[in-house]
C-alpha cells in the first residue's frame, strides 16, 4: 500500500465519484481556480471542467441553498465550506431544509449531498477561523456526520458520504491535510457507523474524533510506557454513532475518556459518556471522563490556544488519574 | 386584457384552475373555522391569477418551488385535492404522509418541489434546481415564488447572482400582494425591487398579478427564452391576499382598511374578471361556467369528507423517513 | 401577588426597563405594528414610538447584525427573533460576532444584548416551527442562556437580561404565553445560575427546564399519589448551569432524570446527566436518565408529534422505573 | 488629482499615514517571511489612499468596521504600532491583548470597531452603529469597509435595505481591488455594483481609490450629509492589493499576471502619485519628505522590536473576557 497524504485522499475520493457518477459535482468558494486555500482540489478542474467544479461568489448561504436544490432534483453536489467556521451561515439551508426535506416530504423527496468542511485550533487562525462545531450539526436529526482521522478515513468515508442519499457533513482536520497514511490503491468504502478499533488495549479506553484520534495513540503509547494499554477507538461518523463498539470496549476496561477538540460543555463529549454511563453504568469504576476543547473563544497567541485543546499529554495524565482512582470528585 | 395565443380549452383550464383554488381556500378555511384543522393556514385567495397564469406556462418537467401560502401553487401545478385535504388534516394518504402539513405540502411528481416556511427558504432551492437543469443538459426551467417581504431576506440577492453569473434557467416570481404579515411593503422594502435584480444584469418584469391572461403571456415568453439559456429572469406580480395573513388574522383593520379589502375584491378578483372575459369573448356561457363551478364544489366537498374520515398515519411511522437508509431512526439509539 | 400571564410578564419586564434606561429599544418583526404575533408585545409602541420599537424587514441575520453593532456603540437592543427555527439563520452574527467579540477585543468591546426567542412542539407548526434549539447556543462561549419555566422567571429573567453586559439568548415556551402564574408587582430580578427547587422530594430528582418544568412538576404530582416524593429542579439559565444546586440534589435522592424538549441527541440532557455522573457517580443508584425530544424533526400530523416530546405519564413511567431498578441496562 | 479645502497639514498628516501604512505591511510582511509571526496576515499595501483618504474625512467619534485586510483602517484611524505589533504577535499589550490578532484588531478607543475575519461579517455591526447615533441622537457616522468579494454577501443587502429605510448615518465603502481571494471581481459579480446599492435608493458613487484627495473630498461631502441625516451613501473604490491574498500567496501567476502587478504598482502607486503632486505643489520639499519615511521606518523598526521582545499573556488570561461579569468562566464548571 502506497502512503498518500490526507489531501491526496479526499483528491482521490472526489475523482473517483466524479469518474463513476457524471451528476457529482463540486462546488464552493476558489474550488476550481486554486483547487481551495488547503490545495487540496488541485487538479480535478482540469480532468472534469467548471461546469462540474464550479467557483462560487462568497455567498455560503447562496451556495449551499443552490446545492439542496441541485440535489433535489437530481445531482449530487460536494459544497466546499472553505472553514468549518462558516457553517453558522449556512445553518438554515443545511438545518432547517436538507435534514429536513425527506422527512417532511413523507420520504418523497431527499437530499443526497455532502458537505465538505474542517475543524481544528493550533493553526494561528484565532476565534473565526478555528472552531470544531460538529455537536452542531450532529444535534439535528437527519444529518449525518462524518470524522475522519487520516488519509484512510478521509477517503473511504468521503466515497460513501458522495453514494450516501442523505445530507452529510464532513469535518476535515486542517493541520492534517499534508499527513502521510497507507490508502490501498483498489477501491474501498468505509461503511458509516463503524467504528474503528485503533489500537487494542485492556485498562482504559480513549474515544477521540478526527484530529484527537492521533493525540489519543500517541497518549497511548505514552501510557504503554509506564504499563497501561488503553483501547483507542475512533467512532468515524458521530451520526450514526458505533454504539456497541463503545460499550463492548467501555465494559472491557471500564475505564473511558472521551476526548474532542469541540467545546466541552453542551458538545460531542456529554453525549457519548452519556450514553456509556447510562449503558454501561455497573461496569465502570468511575465514570466517563470527558475532554473537550475548553469553553472560550479560541484565542489567537500562541501562548494561550495551545493549552485549549487535549494534548497527548493531557490525556495520559488524567487517564493516570482515572487508573490510580483520583478522578472521582471528593464528595 | 391582455391577449395569448392559447385555445379555447387552455381558457377553460385556467378558469377552471382558479376556481379550484378559490375553493381549496374556501374549504380549508372552513376547516380551521370549525376547529377540525391542526394548526394555521395561509390563504391564497385573491392571489390565483398569479399562480395559474405562471403554471399554465409550464410543463410537468418544469419546477416550482412554493411559500407559507403554498396551496395556490400546488393546485396550479397540478396537484389533487384528496391528497392535499389529507395532508392539511395530518392524515396518512396526504402527500407527504401527514408529516409536512400545509407549510410543507409537496408533490414532486408535478415538480413542485414544496412550500416552505421560511420565508425565502426556497430561493436557494429553485436556483440549484435550475442549476440541475442546465449540468444535466436538461431543458426544464424552474420558477420561485416568493412573496414581497421575502426580498428582503439576504439570500434572494446570493441566489440572483450566482443565476446571473451561470445563465441558470430560473424564474424569480415575486408575489407583491402588498404586506408581509402586518407590515405593508413601503415600510420594509427600500427602493424598487425591479431594479434590484436589474442590477444583478436580469431582465424584470412588472405585471398585473390579477389578470391572468398578462400573466401567461409573460411567462410563455420568459419560460420559452429561459430554456434557450436566455435567464435567469424576475417578475412581480402586483396583486392581493383577501384573507388575514393566516386564517386566525381575522380583525385587520389595525393595519389595513376594509374599504381597501373591498375594493380589491370587487374590483379586481381575477376570477370575475376573467370570467367576464370568457363570457364577452363567448368562450363560454354562464351555464357553462356555473356548472364548473359547482363540479369544483362538489369535488372539493367530497375531498375534505374523505380526508376527514382517512386515518392518521401509525404512530410507527414518527420514526421513519429521517434517513433513506434507515427504516427507524431510534434503532440506532439501541445498543 | 397578581397572576399575570407569560406574555404579560415578559412585556412588563420590556416596559420597566426600557422606563429605567433609554438605551434599551426592541427590535424585530412585526413588533410594533402587532406587538409580534403572539401579541407579547401589544402596547409598548405606544409607549415608546416606533424609534425604540423598531419593526423591520423580513432580514434576521440583518437586523440581529445590527444589534450588534448598536450593543457594541452603547444601547441595549432586545432582538425579537419570531420562532426559535430562525436561530439557524442568525448563528453568524450572534455566535461569530455577539458572542466573541470580548473576547476577541481582550476585554474592549462588549455586546449587551438580548435576544428573545421561543421553542416548543405541539402546537401542529410542523418541522421549520417547532424546534427547542437551545442546544446550539449553549454550546458556544460568550452566550448566555436563559430558559423562563412561568411567567415569574420570564420577568425577573428577561429584566436581568436586559441589564447584563454580554449577550443573553432567552427561549420562551410558545404554549406557555397565556398560562397564568403569581408575579410581584414591586420590582425584582432573578440573579443567572441559581437553580429553582421547585417542589422538595427525597426520592428522586427531576430536572427540566422552560416547557419541561411543568411536565416535571405534573409528573412527581403522580408519583406522589404512588408515594414517589420527586424533587424538581428548574436550572433557569442553562448557561450558567448552578451545578451545585444539581449536584446537592442529586446526592440527595440518588437517582436523577434530566428532562428536556430538544432533540435528546447531542443535547442539554447529555451535559446535564454527565456533570452528575461526572460529580456525583458514587451517589447515584443509577446513571442519570435522558429524556429529550426524539431525533426526529418534527412532524405535523397531531397523530404523530405529541409522541415526540416528554410528557408527565413518560415521565413518571421512567421513574417508577428507575425507583425499581428497571432502567440498567442489561449487561 | 482633484482638489481639495485641507491646508498644508492634511496633506502631510495624509502622506505620512499613507507611509505609516506601507511601512506597517512591509514589517509585518517581514515578521511573517522570517517566521516569527503566528499564523497568516492579508497586506494592505497598495490601498492606502482608500483607508486614509475615508479616516481623514472623520473624527475620533466616527466609528468605522474593518476587515480581514483590516491594518490599513486600523492605522488609518489613528491606532500606535506598538499596540498593533504586539497583537499581530500575539502579545499581552497587543489592542486585544493578544486575544484577536491581525483578523480581529480592534482600537475602540480611536472608532476602529474591529476586524472581521467573516467576509461582509461587520456589515450589520456598521449598520447598527449608526443605528446608536441616530437613536441616542448624537452626530458621529458609521464607514463600512469591505471588499467586491464581500459583495456577494447576501447581509449587505438586508442591510442596505433598513439603512435606506430607517436614513441611517452609514457610508458603506466598497473597497474593489479586482479580487477576492483567486478569483477575479468579473467572475464574481453579476452586472453593477454601485447599481445594487442605487436600487434600495442609496446614492452610490465610484472613484479612484488611488487618488488620496479624490477619495477624501468624496468622503467629506457624504459624511456632512450624513451627519445630517441624508444617509446612507455607497462607494465604490477602484484599487489594488499588491501582494497576495495573504502573505503566503506568494506565486500568483495562475491567477493574475506579473505585468498587471507591475503596472499598478509603478503607474498607479497611491503614495507615489500623491508624493509627486506634493512636490509639484510646493507643499513639501524631497528632503522633507525623505525625512518622514525615515521617521516612519524608524517607529516601525522600533515598535517591531518592542514587540518582538514583549511579554505573552499569562496562560490565566485564557478564560478572562469570556464573560464580563465572570472573571474566570472556567470557575463556572468546578462545583
Ligand atoms: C425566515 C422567516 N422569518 C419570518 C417568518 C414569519 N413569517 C411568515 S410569513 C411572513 C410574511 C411574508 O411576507 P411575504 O413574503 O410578502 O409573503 P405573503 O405572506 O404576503 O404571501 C413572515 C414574516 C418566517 N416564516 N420565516
Ligand atoms: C464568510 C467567509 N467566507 C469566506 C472567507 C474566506 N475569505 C477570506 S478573504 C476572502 C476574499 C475576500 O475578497 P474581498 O471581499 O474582495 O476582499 P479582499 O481580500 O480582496 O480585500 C475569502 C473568500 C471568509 N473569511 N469568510
Ligand atoms: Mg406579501
Ligand atoms: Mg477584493
Amino acid at each position: 500500500m502506497r502512503d498518500i497524504t490526507l489531501s491526496q485522499a479526499v483528491n482521490e475520493a472526489l475523482a473517483e465519484e466524479m469518474r463513476r457518477d457524471e451528476t457529482v459535482f463540486i462546488i464552493g468558494e476558489d474550488v476550481a481556480e486554486a483547487g481551495t486555500p488547503f490545495k487540496v482540489l488541485s487538479g480535478l478542474v482540469e480532468e472534469f471542467g467548471t461546469e462540474r467544479v464550479v467557483d462560487t461568489p462568497i455567498a455560503e448561504p447562496g451556495f449551499m441553498g443552490l446545492a439542496v436544490g441541485a440535489a433535489l432534483t437530481g445531482t449530487r453536489p460536494v459544497v466546499d465550506l472553505m472553514f468549518g467556521d462558516f457553517i453558522y451561515l449556512i445553518m438554515d439551508q443545511l438545518c432547517n431544509q436538507a435534514a429536513k426535506a425527506y422527512y417532511m416530504s413523507g420520504g418523497k423527496l431527499n437530499v443526497p449531498l455532502v458537505l465538505r468542511t474542517n475543524l481544528g485550533a493550533t493553526r494561528r487562525s484565532a476565534a473565526q477561523h478555528s472552531q470544531s462545531l460538529h455537536a452542531l450539526v450532529a444535534h439535528i436529526p437527519g444529518l449525518k456526520v462524518a470524522m475522519p482521522s487520516s488519509a484512510y478515513e478521509a477517503k473511504g468515508l468521503m466515497k460513501t458520504a458522495i453514494r450516501d442519499d442523505n445530507p452529510v457533513v464532513i469535518f476535515e482536520d486542517k493541520l492534517m491535510y499534508n499527513d502521510n497514511a497507507p490508502v490501498p490503491e483498489e477501491e474501498f468504502l468505509i461503511p458509516f457507523g463503524e467504528a474503528n478499533i485503533k489500537r487494542e488495549g485492556s485498562d482504559i479506553t480513549l474515544i477521540g474524533n478526527s484530529s484527537m484520534v492521533q493525540v489519543c495513540e500517541t497518549a497511548a503509547e505514552i501510557l504503554a510506557k509506564e504499563g497501561i494499554e488503553a483501547e483507542v477507538i475512533d467512532p468515524r461518523t458521530i451520526v450514526p454513532l458505533d454504539e456497541a463498539a463503545i460499550l463492548k470496549s467501555a465494559k472491557k476496561t471500564s475505564r473511558v475518556i472521551v476526548v474532542d477538540e469541540g467545546h466541552q460543555s453542551f458538545g460531542i463529549t456529554g453525549e457519548i459518556a452519556s450514553r456509556i454511563n447510562e449503558k454501561a453504568f455497573y461496569h465502570l469504576d468511575a465514570p466517563a471522563l470527558r475532554m473537550g476543547a475548553m469553553d472560550v473563544p479560541v484565542p489567537f497567541s500562541p501562548a494561550l490556544e495551545d493549552i485549549t485543546v487535549p494534548t497527548p499529554e493531557t490525556v495520559a495524565e488524567n487517564a493516570r488519574k482515572l487508573m490510580s482512582r483520583e478522578m472521582i470528585h471528593a464528595a | 386584457m391582455a391577449k395569448t395565443k392559447t385555445n379555447t380549452e387552455d381558457y377553460m383550464r385556467m378558469y377552471r384552475q382558479m376556481v379550484r383554488i378559490r375553493t381549496f381556500e374556501d374549504n380549508a378555511n372552513q376547516l380551521y373555522l370549525s376547529a377540525k384543522m391542526p394548526g394555521l393556514t395561509h390563504m391564497y385567495s385573491g392571489e390565483e391569477a398569479v399562480a395559474v397564469g405562471i403554471c399554465e406556462a409550464l410543463t410537468t418537467d418544469d419546477k416550482i418551488t412554493s411559500t407559507h401560502r403554498g396551496h395556490g401553487h400546488c393546485v396550479a401545478k397540478g396537484a389533487e385535492f384528496k391528497e392535499m385535504f389529507c395532508e392539511l388534516l395530518g392524515k396518512k394518504e396526504g402527500y407527504c404522509r401527514g408529516k409536512g402539513g400545509s407549510m410543507h405540502i409537496a408533490d414532486q411528481s408535478n415538480g413542485n418541489l414544496g412550500a416552505n416556511a421560511i420565508v425565502g427558504g426556497s430561493m436557494g432551492i429553485a436556483t440549484g434546481s435550475a442549476f440541475t437543469s442546465k449540468l444535466l443538459g436538461k431543458d426544464d426551467v424552474t420558477v420561485c415564488f416568493f412573496g414581497d417581504g421575502a426580498t428582503a431576506q439576504g439570500l434572494l440577492y446570493e441566489v440572483m447572482n450566482m443565476a446571473a453569473l451561470w445563465k441558470l434557467p430560473v424564474i424569480y416570481a415575486c408575489e407583491n400582494n402588498g404586506y408581509s404579515e402586518y407590515t405593508r411593503t413601503e415600510e420594509i422594502a427600500a427602493g424598487s425591487i425591479t431594479a434590484r435584480a436589474e442590477a444583478f444584469g436580469i431582465e424584470a418584469h412588472q405585471v398585473d398579478g390579477q389578470d391572468v391572461l398578462a400573466v401567461n403571456e409573460l411567462t410563455q415568453k420568459l419560460v420559452a427564452r429561459a430554456r434557450k439559456g436566455e435567464g435567469p429572469f424576475f417578475m412581480e406580480l402586483m396583486t392581493y391576499r383577501y384573507h388575514g395573513h393566516h386564517v386566525g388574522d381575522i380583525n385587520r383593520e389595525y393595519y389595513r382598511s376594509k374599504d381597501e379589502e373591498k375594493d380589491w375584491k370587487e374590483n379586481k378578483d381575477p376570477i370575475i374578471k376573467f370570467r367576464s372575459w370568457l363570457v364577452e369573448q363567448g368562450i363560454a356561457g354562464e351555464d357553462e361556467i356555473e356548472a364548473m363551478n359547482a363540479e369544483v364544489k362538489k369535488d372539493a366537498e367530497e375531498a375534505v369528507a374523505y380526508a376527514e374520515a382517512a386515518p392518521y398515519p401509525d404512530q410507527s411511522e414518527v420514526d421513519m423517513h429521517v434517513y433513506t437508509d434507515i427504516e427507524h431512526a431510534l434503532e440506532r439509539d439501541t445498543a
